[in-house]
């Protein structure tokens, strides 16, 4: 009872802050969640990882910039929109995880915890370093006129492409949610994810189910690197931030919580944007981010000592 | 390209000690996982071969040693300490990161052998790390500072609104990345439009997405509002499109629309939002028409690599190269002395359109090249604007609104 | 057995250590500079592993030093000997105040707070530009220790070394080692027999986070200038750990090793394969993890998975 | 002497109540049995007392000191130790090393003094192959060592919960045999929880009865094991 209650008043009152925001400053709820969906959208397959296969993947950014490129120059060979290279891209990258699952991941499961973080270290430096010795640090971009699509609400103009990343975040969010409660594949997933030894003894193939998940998450990332491609330039670099900033939103959510991610999301996007829009808050924007990190974990942990 | 990648390799693993003694050795540091010092290296070893082929220095053969810094601190300090006692190089040539810069000027003032450098604009840092005349008199600086760029823009577009006079500028924006090389852009701006009556100047940073940012809708909200006749953005390559995208879809459009990136992203041109922007920069394909030693420079390159230099940094250490080996012609050794002086009267007519010369800036005493150039991205090329002796196109204005 | 083989080894390297600066030239002591810089944040990290504690923080801690050198030399004059003092006690001063809010946190948990108050500290920096020199840094003109001569910095870098070896050797050999391990293996026991967990984590991660922050005074006062990009890099954090975890964890010798190995192999790789050398590098990071799950100090022992052949 | 005593000690979690107004007291020199069904409350009454987990309401005094919220390390140095149910040896330290802590952390002795109290204590239970480490040790060798590390606290009040389980017949009787020694010796105030009547009724002077967190019975073994309440709990807890 008293849970539902606060429920219902953190309900209450975000709503009635996000009406706040749209009458006084619409432009920071519109970017804010643009920010944000992009944000959840790359860090929902890492989510899923770490909440199934117990590994924090360090090279997760770097697959999303691999599959940028596989997008990238399939669409220049075949003259394709990155938007069709979405499906293709998701099938390439999720074969990629399933290879790079069995000769690398799968062999550290059983060493110890740490070890598997070291291996995801090594993977990121190899995967981002191989491009760079390939492709130069030079930056690509494929040139999109939808992208700069455009919308007015009063004197307001505003780019209403990014809100793809909203719709994607959504999708997954919820996809994922589906598959992992309802289909027989999924809830053996989880099942694998909470007990692994007891799934193993009731017959199923942890491995394989590790290997399958890993590959899901990856086919979710190599669709996100070509939806990337329309608004972003890639280059060796640009998913490793990522990687830092999945891990913060799923934390803050907490494991295997994963529309619990879209939330994080949310509240850090539209912080964000919010601060960027003063004078004199605008470059402490960024410190949000983490200091918002913080907090949330710190009352979470506090909250769980008391109960 | 590839090839020539891995000969460069190859040549600089072996020949070293084949040579050892009728060489003149040239050590070069640069980040060799980012563009522009590959190709700074790539180019740099065009110009030995060059040198080597019509006959060397001094009746010797030049010998180029590249030893990667990886834009850090340490290891360029190591790149320092191994090129002059392992390989015993006479001279020095290469940088372009402020911070790994910075941790070679303590090893380059022990040793006190010549230094050509071709990067580090962050006078803040770099400049004062050197320190005035003498101490810092082996250091020649052709890279101009932070504050030459600014002060050569300035100068630029007072005398482009001469020039023609339909191009106004009161208000001037400046969108700039929050790391060292954006805020040092903004300080000179403030510093050199802000002292002056006819301008009035703002300014936002933004989060590169080179450093993992991307999200431009703020500072171009900031910049929207301001209403700013030239609008310049200082970031990177990966900055370019998508900001051009983000404002379209904002409806922003100002008189002039200007970036300076040390670097364009590749098949820039060819978007259909890139036609009128304008650019800070030091070079360009465009001046091969009209500057025989920049024609010569590139003809060699794409025949030597097979592929176009795509960034300045790349006949500047061309240039940094040939600096350096009249030098040695003309003081007849590499001794750090005799040499200093013989670079003091250098006078080279460079592929990047000025004749270079050395003269003190505000602290040391060797400085190159002070004016960048104000150029335009004209049917998928840059023109250059500014400096009018060097100019290969009219500007156009104003950058046509969204349509 | 494994104790003897453990003493001589560290006997040959502290001779070897000490005497390197009477045979070897300028670069291989800035060689081993930057090895042993690392080599010491690898250990120090190591040092609070041993508690269960998994810190992202060591970029932070490190570059909270090196700015509270340098800024101490600039802004108050302080003499460059005493900055780099004054660096450890900054560290381990802001260390014992965030460990009360931290260091109830466990796991993951604990791992990103660590990570996000390093980006704090390095975004405060950066932003404070009238006091900190912003995202530009700051230079000592003058008043940089021993003027760069290389044997004097060697020496420099040994004695952090020094300290943090020293400072590890005592985790080992004292009660902080049952201490450490006991709640490692089981808090709730660990407390059951009279471990006062929370006094022993802070004692561990001030200690850590001091000679984190002297570190970084002396790597300020041996170049001479901290940008936050240089003094904050993710390097500070990603290599020491990858260190210790390919020398072998829960020992002084383990992030030894894997210092000795990745830095050697790194400036190795960098001269025999100047474009593309990173990309071996992780490649060698992904097998040795893959065929030595243990570190490298699965070679020199013969006691097999999870014992640690140890005696006090 | 009464060394601990609880009055009305209560424990919900998140409106679950595990432990219900429970008053008990214990006595220098006695042996007393806990015990009750599955689920009953019994580690959770431990766990309070020992400090592990923190009541909701009550009174917990020790040697006439209150102690409710004293914390866990506290209570340990004062003279209350425990073993638990899952055994938890301290992996990567040896057997010896194990018992050490307890004297080291809740006696503050030094390293060498903790180390021959230890090797006293081990050798009182016959604990020998003093420096294995703890993967190489017997289920048997490991629940001794825990009684070792519990007894290392030197403590006044001592808790044993399910030593007994996982052992066989002989083992069984020679731990009874040992931790009646120990208690005699001294004069330890003993708890102890099993699941197997045969060792309650054989260790313990007197037993609590618990079920569904509430003291439902307190006496002799052979009392309370006819009263109708405790057979009707056991019978619908099904385990006797």
């Amino acid at each position: 009872m008293i849970v539902k209650r606060r429920v219902a008043i953190i309900a209450a009152l975000s709503i009635a802050a996000m009406t706040a925001l749209i009458v006084w400053k619409p432009t920071v709820l519109i970017y804010g969640l643009q920010a944000a969906g992009l944000y959840a959208a790359v860090a929902i397959p890492m989510g899923l990882v770490l909440g199934i296969v117990h590994i924090v993947n360090l090279a997760h950014g770097e697959c999303m910039m691999l599959a940028a490129y596989a997008a990238y120059f399939g669409c220049k060979a075949l003259g394709m929109d990155p938007l069709v290279a979405i499906l293709p891209t998701a099938i390439v990258t999720a074969i990629f995880g399933w290879v790079v699952f069995q000769l690398t991941i799968r062999r550290a499961l059983k060493a110890p915890e740490l070890n598997q973080l070291i291996l995801t270290f090594g993977l990121a430096i190899a995967f981002s370093q191989a491009i760079n010795l390939i492709f130069t640090s030079q930056t690509y971009k494929m040139p999109l006129e939808y992208v700069s699509a455009s919308m007015d609400i009063g004197d307001i103009s505003f780019g209403v492409w990014s809100f793809v990343f909203v719709a994607v975040a959504i999708i997954f969010a919820y996809g994922l949610t589906f598959f992992l409660t309802k289909t027989m594949t999924g809830k053996a997933a989880v099942a694998v994810g909470q007990n692994p030894r007891g799934a193993a003894i009731v017959g199923i193939d942890v491995y394989r189910t590790y290997g399958l998940v890993f590959a899901l998450a990856l086919a979710l990332v190599g669709a996100m690197g070509a939806l990337f491609l329309t608004k972003s330039a890639i280059f060796p670099g640009v998913g490793s931030p990522f990687t830092m900033k999945s891990f913060c939103l799923i934390a803050m959510a907490g494991i295997g919580n994963i529309p619990g991610i879209l939330g994080a999301s949310v509240l850090l996007g539209v912080a964000e944007n919010f601060l960027r829009a003063f004078r004199p808050t605008r470059d402490w924007a960024e410190i949000v981010f983490f200091v918002l990190i913080i907090v949330v974990i710190l009352a979470r942990s506090l909250k769980g000592r008391k109960s | 390209m590839k090839r020539g990648m891995f000969a460069l390799a190859v040549l600089a693993l072996f020949v070293g000690s084949a040579y050892a003694q009728g060489t003149i050795k040239i050590g070069g540091i640069w980040t060799l996982a980012d563009i522009t010092g590959k190709q700074g290296s790539a180019a740099a070893q065009l110009a030995v071969d060059e040198i080597n082929a019509a006959g060397g220095v001094l009746g010797k053969k030049l010998e180029l040693i590249v030893v990667d810094d990886e834009g850090k601190a340490d290891k360029a300090a190591a790149a320092v300490e191994k090129l002059a006692t392992v390989d015993k190089v006479d001279v020095f040539v290469g940088g372009m990161a402020s911070g790994a810069e910075l941790g070679k000027i303590p090893a380059f003032k022990k040793y006190n052998k010549v230094v050509m450098a071709t990067g580090a604009a962050g006078s803040a840092t770099v400049e004062k790390a050197l320190g005035p005349s003498p101490e810092s008199d082996f250091y020649f600086h052709l890279h101009p500072w932070d504050y030459n760029q600014g002060a050569s823009y300035a100068e630029g577009w007072n005398a482009i609104q001469q020039k023609y006079p339909n191009i106004q500028i009161k208000k001037i924006f400046l969108a700039y990345e929050e790391g060292a090389f954006g805020k040092s852009s903004w300080d000179a701006t403030k510093v050199l439009f802000g002292g002056d009556k006819r301008y009035t100047i703002d300014g936002a940073s933004f989060k590169s997405a080179l450093l993992g940012g991307g999200d431009y809708t703020a500072v171009l909200e900031a910049a929207k509002a301001f209403k700013p006749d030239l609008f310049i953005w200082a970031g990177y390559d990966a900055d370019a499109l998508p900001l051009l995208e983000q404002s379209k879809a904002m409806k922003f459009s100002p008189g002039i629309y200007l970036g300076a990136p040390p670097g364009w992203p590749i098949d820039f041109g060819a978007s259909k939002l890139s036609p009128n922007v304008m650019l800070y920069g030091m070079w360009s394909t465009a001046m091969n028409n009209n500057n025989p030693s920049s024609a010569k420079f590139f003809k060699n390159y794409v025949a030597k690599y097979k592929e176009e230099p795509a960034t300045y940094f790349a006949p500047l250490a061309y240039s940094a190269v040939y600096i350096l080996a009249d030098g040695i012609k003309a003081a007849g050794t590499t001794e750090t002395t005799a040499l200093v002086k013989a670079l003091e009267a250098t006078k080279y007519a460079s592929p990047l359109g000025e004749t270079i010369t050395f003269k003190p800036s505000n602290i040391i005493k060797h400085q190159g090249i002070t004016r960048q150039k104000i150029l335009q991205w004209q049917n998928g090329e840059q023109q250059v604007i500014w400096p009018f002796e060097a100019a290969t196109a009219a500007p156009v204005y104003p950058f046509p609104a969204w349509k | 057995m494994n104790r003897t083989a453990s003493r001589i080894f560290a006997l040959l390297f502290g001779v070897l250590a000490v005497t390197l600066p009477f045979f070897a030239g300028d670069y291989p002591l800035q060689v081993a500079r930057n090895i042993m810089m690392y080599m010491a944040l690898a250990i120090t990290w190591d040092m609070l592993l041993r508690s269960g504690q998994i810190s992202f923080g060591i970029a932070g801690l490190f570059g909270i030093g090196a700015y509270a050198a340098i800024l101490s030399v600039v802004r108050a004059g302080m003499p460059a000997w005493f900055s780099i003092l004054f660096a450890a006690i900054f560290a381990g001063g802001v260390a014992f105040v965030i460990g009360f809010l931290i260091l109830r946190l466990r796991a993951m948990y604990f791992s990103i707070v660590t990570l996000a108050l390093g980006e704090i500290f390095r975004i405060i920096i950066h932003n404070l530009h009238d006091f900190t020199g912003g995202p530009e840094g700051v230079v000592i003109q003058k008043g940089v220790v021993f003027g760069g001569k290389a044997n004097s910095l060697y020496w420099l870098v040994l004695a952090g070394l020094a300290v943090a070896v020293a400072a590890s050797t005592w985790f080992e050999k004292s009660k902080i080692h049952f201490a450490l391990t006991a709640i490692r293996n089981n808090e709730v026991s660990a407390k059951s027999s009279g471990i006062d967990i929370f006094r022993w984590l802070l004692l561990a991660f001030v200690v850590t986070s001091a000679i984190q922050g002297l570190l970084g005074g002396i790597f300020v006062q041996s170049y001479g200038f901290a940008t936050p990009d240089a003094v904050f890099s993710a390097d500070f954090t990603l290599l020491p750990l990858a260190m210790a975890l390919l020398g072998g964890v829960y020992s002084t010798t383990g992030p030894i090793f894997g210092a000795v190995l990745l830095g050697l192999v790194s400036e190795w790789l960098k001269l025999k394969i100047p474009y593309g050398h990173l990309v071996v590098y992780g490649i060698i990071i992904v097998v040795v993890i893959l065929f030595m799950p243990q570190g490298l100090r699965q070679l020199v022992r013969r006691t097999p998975h999870g014992a640690d052949g140890r005696s006090a | 002497m009464i060394k601990l005593k609880t009055e009305n000690l209560t424990k919900r979690f998140l409106g679950l109540v595990a432990v219900n107004k429970v008053s008990f007291s214990m006595e220098e020199g006695e042996i007393l049995g806990i015990i009750g069904p599955n689920g009953a409350g019994k580690t959770t009454f431990i766990n309070l007392i020992s400090g592990i987990i923190m009541p909701s309401e009550g009174l917990i005094e020790y040697k006439g000191t209150d102690i409710t919220y004293m914390p866990a390390h506290e209570r340990a140095r004062r003279g209350i130790a425990r073993t638990y149910q899952l055994i938890h040896p301290l992996e990567n330290l040896t057997l010896i090393e194990n018992v050490m802590v307890g004297s080291i952390f809740a006696k503050g002795h030094g390293l060498r003094e903790a180390r021959t109290k230890a090797e006293a204590l081990c050798h009182e239970l016959g604990l020998t192959g003093l420096d294995r480490d703890t993967s190489r040790l017997s289920i048997f060798e490991i629940k001794k060592m825990e009684i070792a590390r519990a007894l290392a606290n030197e403590p006044e009040v001592l808790f044993l919960d399910e030593v007994m389980a996982g052992l066989n017949s002989d083992e069984t009787k020679d731990l009874i045999a040992m931790v009646q020694r120990i208690a005699l010796e001294r004069h330890l105030a003993v708890g102890v929880i099993e699941h197997v009547m045969g060792v309650i009724r054989e260790l313990t002077h007197r037993v609590i009865v618990l079920e569904a967190g509430e003291l439902i019975a307190e006496g002799k073994y052979e009392e309370v094991s006819k009263n109708p309440r405790v057979v009707e709990a056991y019978l619908g807890g099904g385990t006797v």
